[in-house]
């Protein structure tokens, strides 16, 4: 049994609208694939090359008029599926995760959160790079990298709409009484949006890279939702996408969170 | 016709000095932190070794992501408009890609149809182009395709294509005459070079395309195959032929500016109207623009295609919305 | 001659700790630096972390923020939900390179009038000493053609 | 470098502010430099592009009629950043204008016919300039009639208009408010435009009919007059694409192979049906 | 359409002698939007508020800007004045030109500069104001007292004195609470009994006062002035009206050794029991858990005695839905039992007992009857500890906080002890004692100078048994923490008052906060005592914090004086600085995405979701809605919300950023 014979079983039976999976794309890539009849669901693939986050598309509108669909799920997926959950997008009935090897069905939140208990994360090795020479400059010099960086920006909004987080049918960048941020992208346009971005996904970036992945001039732009996330793991000690009940680390506080700065 | 020279390797220097010299800024492919982005260069060290392409498209040289179209300064009860003069400064395109370089016919057509744009025009003015043919290609290519080629001349002042020592130089156009005139030493004559460049095979038939167009608008095609787009900019702001832009105000109390900034058909907000209304509501309507802006309305409006094929789109795309690979299935009954 | 350089500093205040603290400063005619414009808000926790940005983009060289203690919030937990944003948006400017230096984050109650002036004038001072917040201000402009 | 910036506004002096109904204005502009106002013509059914400077660009049509010199207006609803900053002007205050932009209605080409102009809401304003363009050359029609409907008497702007239309013995005025819309003493009809319509059953021979207003009521009227008789090619409207250029540019217009700023906006039936519906 | 008049105020030499008001007043009328702007000695004198109402008219002013004192200040008057002037009092805004400027600065240029700033900060404010109406809600004239202790009890009677309905709702079969278990009261050692029966009787009689015992709060909805209340009324098993309380039944009863709660388990009752013998109602119920027919399906002897009829062993639960208008917690607290204490031998020792079980020994209708005797055995004990703070202020035992009444009802102890055991010998171990109250040192003086009362300070390290006897080892630190030891037939612990069972679950319900040991939480721990965060909703007594009965009794008034105060109203007004989720026509709806992560932000529990349903009833979208009778304008949520759907009337995100950009 693979992720084809289960996409084939789940389609034929009725179980899910569609399979949202993984085919072949362009030079060896691996490409998000819908799969709704169950004679192509062998073009599905299954491998450590996929890497798109898949759960971004559960809040599609195009997707949530399928009805319940069926996702291959990395962990990272599992995690983005159950912050949706909490965040009352996602529907428990609606989604079936196929994690694993692409059989192991997770039809339920709490079936998903078990599973994910198994499973361990880690900072790509590209990224620990970047970290770790951005970790001895001083400000000035992390000044310099960000601004070369976000002087590539040219504001395609790639990063967002491939985040599964980035489900607001009306982004901050949309609006315009006031206009929060600029629309152009240059230097102030491009700090102010990427730095909205970041806040906006602290406490709720599952931490899949996607963004960074998704940049089409190669900025590590996932490294500024990973610092805030960082950030609200040390100090909150919680990261997002481990339940499906809503704990989201900037509603929430403690009398006693500990600061060093507030005067 | 063209006039063919020798251009040695060795003799970039001395043509990167005489354009210097002449007051020229010289854009070409560069190598910066792992990216090949269009830098200012002023040696042919400068220059990426062994790029395909460039990430971003030629086109930023005459059509910036982020330019002034006007400023104002308001008081009160009166506003004083200032007209900005587009800051042309006098510039070579190095290096860039045959596809590229004639990608500069799709943005004037849109620009002058009809109206004059200042802007573009004072820009291209300014612009001359030196092109690299390929000896390399990708699985995203597909210039040959949509009329172009490796080897093409189609936008090049100046076209080079290597050759063992250096490049076989066609000096096409007055401009690069100009160029050429400007370091003759660099121009050796032409020992009668064999123009080789890499092959790239035809994907599709685009006149075939463009015809079965006209009877699929409605087709089920469109929303298959833009199920899996997440409806981001990224194809347009690569692409050297995607001309759609925003106008924006930036200003305070006191005055502002006007700005023109790249956009794309591909997001939501491009055609929504303040009431909520949105006339391309669907992904796949925005897919389906974006074809048949480039592969129907283009040729039929401007008797050109709005596509290049230099594969850019594929590459950038997020989840490889496969531009090529798309058409050749538009194009199949 | 060149004028000595006079910071813009910009405060972001709740309106039942610190603004009614800085009322109290002038009720009791303590005597602070002038360069500061306070915006009123009703809650610390009302202060959107990009209006801290936009200040900056607005050419402050400084700003503060200041609202009630922990414990003594006018609506119980404003200030709580504040100070996390706070804490994570810190981390994100100087990841990203920002002076931090150049925000102040205070608690200043209805009754510390003195400490209201006291604040003012270090920020004031410690601002002047860094000198204009010039690398922010030339943002709008750079990437413009 | 001789191209000029086409980008560039005129700048408009509000002459006249008119309130026409809840969140709905009309300016009269004039030409702050002579040289402008001199160079400057139009022909009806044209737009234009009308900056809040400081808050950007907004596209309305031209809603006074050539025939009337010296001065253009335009009508708008309150509904976005520029509309808003716009409403916020006062008499006296300066405003930007780029324009005339667009195509017209032909209205020479319907010498000796019958006008059947239909309008719902704030859609009024295009068959406005082209309503008095029409009366100032009267001679040229035959039967001038117009439906105007409203959702509720407060709604209906050029109210003022309306009456001196009313009183003209050779306009056939129309003018109805949904159900629920009308006031005590309302004179006029009650009910939607499109049974309005078809209970007034005008005679598409030799008849041009203009129809502008929401999309509903555009998309059920239109059926009503193909029942009348009336062909493709004798019903006109204009369309409202979101624009940012108005020079068939920018591309945001862009409908089939037609730039709505350019081609447009205004459209016979039998045009309109050869586009793709993203409108 | 702005046409703002900015008006500058001198106020005498306050502004005006730092600040040149008039260069600023002209510098103001450069300002795009300013048609009127002046300079005036003192604006908030009657010609300074006519200027202004007058400038409104002649200028058609559609705002205000007063640049003078704090708004802190005078924000209502000259908001009254504008308002008088037939403009929308929220059209008119304050610069605090004095406190914030002319006070604090030396006079120079500067200054001047600053308060040209902050006045052209407000027009930019004021240009985004829009008119605002204060919001009103009804009020539903009818109060809910939770808990019948004495508290309950007291607030509902002032309530119901008042004029205004109640309902007082009661878990246990009876009213009376803690107080009617004491023996006597402290300082005038009073019979509790026999003051507090007649409080019990008159609100049982009280036609505004509707009793529900054997009840509890299932669900709380709404908000001031407009709860919905579920109630779930136990089944008693006995209809309450046909019942005439003869106590046949309990006669009967064929199961009579049941440890009684109201003894604290030093007495037994029956299955069918009323708790003591002046319970308000006195109507039995049965312990469902000991009743011989539940347990084994046969028995049912009370039916058969009960002269009425009025056995029910079908009789189910019930729930009643009320509509109130103001809610007072009065839900008590209980005491930490022996069994906690390890080093006191873990409750196994029966003579270590706690307070409230000595109040059941000492009371005359106690299991003893008022003698001294003790559980083992029912001897006399001639040697009583009793060891104050035993588990308060220690952290170990998870209480930090002083119990508060304990030093007294311990000399109260000791004192009733000696008084009923002349001959007998009492020590008080003690770390402190607190008497502050009205005749309470004088209290813990006479026991120990009249009564002879041994007061030892220090701390009881261990107790343990030895043959027959309590040992019990502490030190007096008095005496340089020499080691003590005494034998003692009784030893009585103080132990520490703590939140009543369920306190979290109920302040769950009610979305009032509490503190980390489950008592609820005041709304300003000086400034409003007996409101809770959630508006409508009031405290009294012990379930607040450790409190005595003066207080408490005091407490209960303040909270029903407080909803009096709310019920002389038919409606209620607010200020309308609120939050406010936004609303566009279909098919956008709103910006809102339906996310809630505001729901947590929000410290009133203000947002609540609003469905949005196609005319064929499908569900299209799911937002967010905020209540404006919840909301306090705080503006957390706003600040939470990424699509910038929600924003606060009075200082919304246009205000707010046009202020800024002006800066």
């Amino acid at each position: 049994m693979d992720l084809r014979e289960k996409s084939r079983q789940l389609l034929e039976n009725g179980d899910v609208k569609a399979v949202i999976g993984y085919e072949r794309g362009t030079m060896g890539a691996r490409r998000p694939a819908f799969i709704r009849k169950a004679e192509r669901a062998d073009r599905l693939v299954f491998d450590e090359a996929c890497a798109q986050n898949l759960a971004t598309y559960l809040t599609r509108p195009e997707v949530r008029k399928l009805g319940r669909v069926a996702v291959a799920a990395r962990p990272d997926t599992l995690r983005a599926i159950l912050q949706l959950m909490a965040e009352r997008q996602v529907k428990e009935e609606n989604v079936l995760a196929l994690a694993g090897d692409g059989t192991v069905e997770l039809g339920t939140a709490q079936a998903i959160e078990e599973h994910l208990a198994t499973c361990a994360k880690e900072l790509p090795a590209r990224d620990r790079e970047i970290l770790d020479r951005l970790s001895r400059m001083d400000r000035a010099q992390r000044w310099a990298f960000w601004q070369a960086e976000l002087s590539r920006c040219v504001k395609c909004y790639a990063c967002r709409n491939s985040c599964p987080m980035c489900y607001c049918g009306h982004c901050t960048m949309d609006c315009n009484r006031p206009q929060w941020v600029p629309v152009a992208s240059h230097a102030l346009g491009n700090l102010e949006y990427h730095m909205v971005r970041a806040m906006h996904l602290a406490g709720r970036c599952v931490e899949c890279g996607d963004c960074g992945r998704a940049c089409p001039v190669g900025i590590p732009i996932h490294l500024l939702t990973f610092n805030c996330e960082e950030s609200v793991h040390l100090q909150f000690g919680q990261r997002a996408g481990a339940s499906s009940k809503l704990d989201y680390a900037l509603s929430t506080f403690r009398p006693d969170d500990k600061e060093s700065f507030i005067r | 016709m063209a006039d063919n020279f020798f251009l040695p390797q060795a003799s970039l220097d001395t043509l990167f000095a005489a354009l210097t010299g002449d007051g020229r800024r010289i854009l070409a492919p560069t190598d910066r932190d792992g990216r090949t982005e269009l830098n200012p260069v002023t040696s042919p060290g400068d220059v990426a070794k062994d790029y395909l392409q460039t990430i971003l498209s030629a086109k930023e040289a005459a059509f910036p992501k982020v330019e002034r179209l006007m400023s104002f300064s308001t008081g009160a009860g009166s506003v004083d408009l200032k007209d900005a003069e587009p800051s042309a400064v006098p510039t070579v395109l190095f290096g860039i890609r045959p596809c590229e370089a004639s990608g500069f016919k799709a943005l004037d057509a849109v620009f002058n149809w009809d109206t004059r744009d200042r802007f573009f025009n004072a820009r291209m003015e300014a612009l001359a182009v030196i092109g690299i043919g390929c000896t390399r290609k990708d699985d995203a290519c597909f210039c040959t395709s949509v009329g172009g080629g490796p080897g093409s001349t189609s936008g090049s002042d100046i076209l080079l294509t290597p050759v063992e020592g250096g490049f076989l130089a066609e000096v096409l156009t007055e401009k690069g005459k100009a160029m050429a005139a400007l370091a003759p030493e660099a121009f050796k004559a032409d020992p009668g070079l064999e123009k080789k460049v890499v092959e790239v095979p035809v994907a599709f038939d685009q006149p075939g395309l463009t015809k079965r167009l006209k009877d699929r608008f409605e087709d089920g095609i469109w929303v298959e195959q833009s199920l899996r787009c997440v409806g981001c900019g990224a194809c347009a702001f690569v692409c050297p032929t995607c001309v759609c832009f925003d106008i924006v105000e930036e200003a305070d109390a006191k005055g502002g500016h006007r700005l023109r900034t790249w956009d794309s058909c591909g997001g939501h907000m491009f055609t929504l109207h303040a009431s909520g209304h949105n006339p391309r509501e669907t992904q796949a309507q925005r897919w389906r623009q974006r074809v048949y802006h480039k592969f129907s309305y283009y040729p039929e409006r401007y008797d050109m295609l709005g596509c290049v094929g230099c594969g850019k789109c594929t590459r950038a795309c997020p989840v490889d919305m496969n531009l090529q690979e798309h058409l050749a299935e538009a194009a199949q009954a | 001659m060149t004028e000595p350089f006079e910071p813009k500093i910009t405060a972001f205040v709740c309106n039942w700790c610190t603004y009614a603290g800085a009322d109290l400063t002038g009720t009791s005619r303590i005597k602070y630096q002038s360069n500061v414009r306070v915006l009123r808000l009703p809650c610390t926790g009302r202060i959107d972390f990009m209006l801290l940005a936009k200040a900056f983009a607005r050419g402050s060289d400084g700003v503060i923020v200041s609202g009630c203690h922990p414990n003594d919030c006018h609506y119980t937990s404003g200030n709580y939900h504040a100070r996390r944003r706070w804490m994570i948006y810190r981390d994100l400017m100087d990841f990203m390179g920002i002076d931090t230096r150049r925000v102040t984050f205070s608690w200043v109650s209805a009754a510390e009038g003195a400490r209201w002036a006291e604040l003012v004038n270090e920020v004031t001072t410690s601002v002047r000493e860094l000198g204009p917040y010039t690398e922010y201000k030339e943002l709008a402009l750079t990437g413009v053609e | 470098m001789t191209d000029t910036n086409i980008y560039l506004p005129h700048l408009m002096r509000i002459a006249k502010i008119t309130q026409e109904a809840p969140a709905v204005k009309t300016f009269r502009l004039e030409f702050m430099d002579a040289a402008a106002a001199e160079a400057f013509s139009f022909e009806t059914g044209q737009f234009g592009l009308y900056s809040a400077f400081g808050e950007g660009e907004s596209t309305f049509c031209i809603a006074s009629s050539p025939t009337r010199k010296g001065y253009i207006e335009c009508t708008f609803r309150e509904a976005g950043r520029v509309t808003a900053a716009l409403a916020d002007k006062e008499e006296g205050d300066v405003v930007g204008f780029r324009g005339p932009y667009g195509n017209r209605f032909p209205i020479e080409q319907w010498k000796g016919k019958n006008l059947v102009f239909i309008a719902g809401g704030i859609a009024l304003p295009p068959l406005r300039s082209v309503i008095w363009n029409c009366l100032d050359l009267r001679d040229w029609f035959k039967d001038i009639t117009i439906v105007y409907g409203a959702r509720s008497v407060a709604d209906l702007v050029y109210k003022d208009e309306l009456k001196e239309w009313e009183a003209r013995p050779d306009v056939n005025l129309v003018v109805t408010v949904d159900p629920g819309g009308d006031v005590p003493g309302w004179t006029g009809k009650v009910g939607f435009v499109p049974p309005v319509v078809e209970a007034l059953n005008p005679s598409p021979d030799n008849t041009v009919a203009l129809v502008c207003g929401p999309p509903i009521m555009i998309k059920l009227t239109l059926p009503v007059l193909a029942k009348l008789g009336f062909s493709p090619e004798a019903i006109f409207t204009t369309l409202e694409n979101r624009m940012k250029c108005g020079l068939g540019k920018c591309g945001r217009c862009n409908t089939g192979s037609s730039y709505v700023c350019k081609d447009g906006p205004v459209y016979t039936l039998e045009q309109l049906n050869s586009l793709p519906a993203e409108y | 359409m702005s046409r703002i008049g900015v008006f500058t105020c001198h106020c005498g030499e306050n502004i005006g002698a730092t600040v040149d008001c008039a260069k600023v007043a002209e510098r103001t009328r450069n300002v795009p939007g300013v048609v009127h702007s002046v300079d005036y000695k003192y604006m908030c004198s009657d010609p300074g508020q006519s200027m202004i109402k007058e400038a409104i008219k002649e200028h058609g002013l559609t705002g205000v800007v007063v640049a003078a004192c704090s708004p802190r200040m005078h924000e209502p008057t000259f908001r009254n004045a504008v308002e008088e002037a037939g403009l929308n009092p929220y059209l008119c805004e304050m610069a605090n030109l004095r406190e914030h400027c002319s006070w604090v600065h030396e006079k120079n240029d500067a200054t001047t500069d600053k308060a040209a700033d902050l006045i052209r900060v407000m027009v930019e404010k004021v240009k985004h104001n829009t008119p605002l109406h204060p919001i009103r809600v009804p009020v539903t004239k009818r109060a809910l007292v939770l808990g019948g202790g004495i508290a309950g009890i007291q607030a509902a009677l002032d309530i119901a004195n008042a004029g205004h309905k109640v309902v007082l709702v009661e878990k246990s079969p009876s009213i009376g609470g803690h107080m009617s278990q004491l023996s006597e009261t402290f300082p005038t050692l009073d019979c509790s009994q026999c003051i507090l029966t007649p409080r019990m009787v008159e609100a049982a009689r009280h036609p505004n006062i509707t009793l529900m015992t054997y009840a509890e709060l299932e669900k709380l909805e709404g908000f001031i002035g407009n709860f919905k209340a579920t109630i779930r009324r136990k089944a008693r098993q006995v209809d309450e009206k046909l019942c005439t309380g003869c106590g046949l039944c309990i006669t009967k009863c064929p199961n009579k050794k049941i440890p009684d709660e109201f003894n604290e388990g030093l007495g037994k009752r029956s299955a069918i029991y009323v708790p003591f013998p002046q319970a308000v109602p006195n109507k039995p119920v049965i312990d469902k858990t000991n009743c011989t027919f539940y347990k084994s399906g046969k028995c049912k002897v009370c039916e058969k005695m009960c002269p009425t009829g009025a056995i029910r062993f079908d009789q189910q639960d019930e729930l009643v839905t009320l509509d109130v208008g103001a809610i007072v917690l009065a839900t008590g607290f209980k005491v930490m039992r022996t069994d906690k204490f390890p080093e006191y031998g873990y409750g196994k020792y029966a003579d270590v007992i706690d307070g409230l079980q000595f109040e059941r020994l000492a009371s005359a209708s106690g299991p003893t009857l008022g003698v001294m005797k003790r559980p083992s055995d029912g001897k006399e004990p001639e040697t009583v500890v009793f060891v104050a703070c035993s588990g308060s202020r220690d952290r170990a035992k998870g209480v930090p906080y002083c119990s508060k009444i304990c030093c007294m009802y311990t000399a109260k102890h000791a004192m009733l002890y000696k008084h009923k055991m002349h001959h007998g010998k009492a020590y008080v171990f003690y770390m402190d004692i607190r008497s502050g109250g009205k005749d309470y040192d004088e209290f813990v003086r006479r026991a120990i100078e009249e009564d002879d009362v041994k007061y030892i300070r220090g701390r009881v390290s261990r107790i343990y048994e030895e043959d027959g006897q309590l040992i019990v080892k502490g030190a007096d630190t008095l005496m340089g923490g020499e080691p003590v030891e005494i034998k003692a037939d009784m030893v009585v612990l103080a132990t520490a008052v703590q939140a009543q069972d369920g306190s979290e679950e109920l302040a769950q319900k009610l979305h009032v906060s509490y503190d980390p040991y489950h008592f609820f939480a005041e709304s300003h721990p000086k400034l409003k005592p007996v409101e809770t965060n959630t508006a409508g909703i009031y405290l009294a007594g012990a379930c607040q914090a450790p409190r005595d009965i003066p207080e408490t009794v005091a407490q209960a008034s303040g909270a029903a004086a407080k909803v009096a105060a709310l019920f002389s109203r038919d409606e209620l007004t607010r200020e309308p600085v609120v939050a406010v989720v936004n609303r566009l026509p279909a098919p956008t709806f709103s910006y809102c995405v339906g996310c809630f992560l505001c729901q947590s932000a929000c410290p009133y529990q203000a947002i609540e979701a609003e469905e949005i349903r196609g005319r064929d009833g499908t569900l299209i979208k799911t937002l967010a809605k905020v209540n404006a009778g919840l909301c306090q304008g705080c503006g957390t949520c706003v600040s939470t919300c990424r699509t910038k759907a929600i924003d606060i009337q009075g200082f919304s995100n246009e205000q707010i950023f046009a202020e800024l950009m002006t800066l």
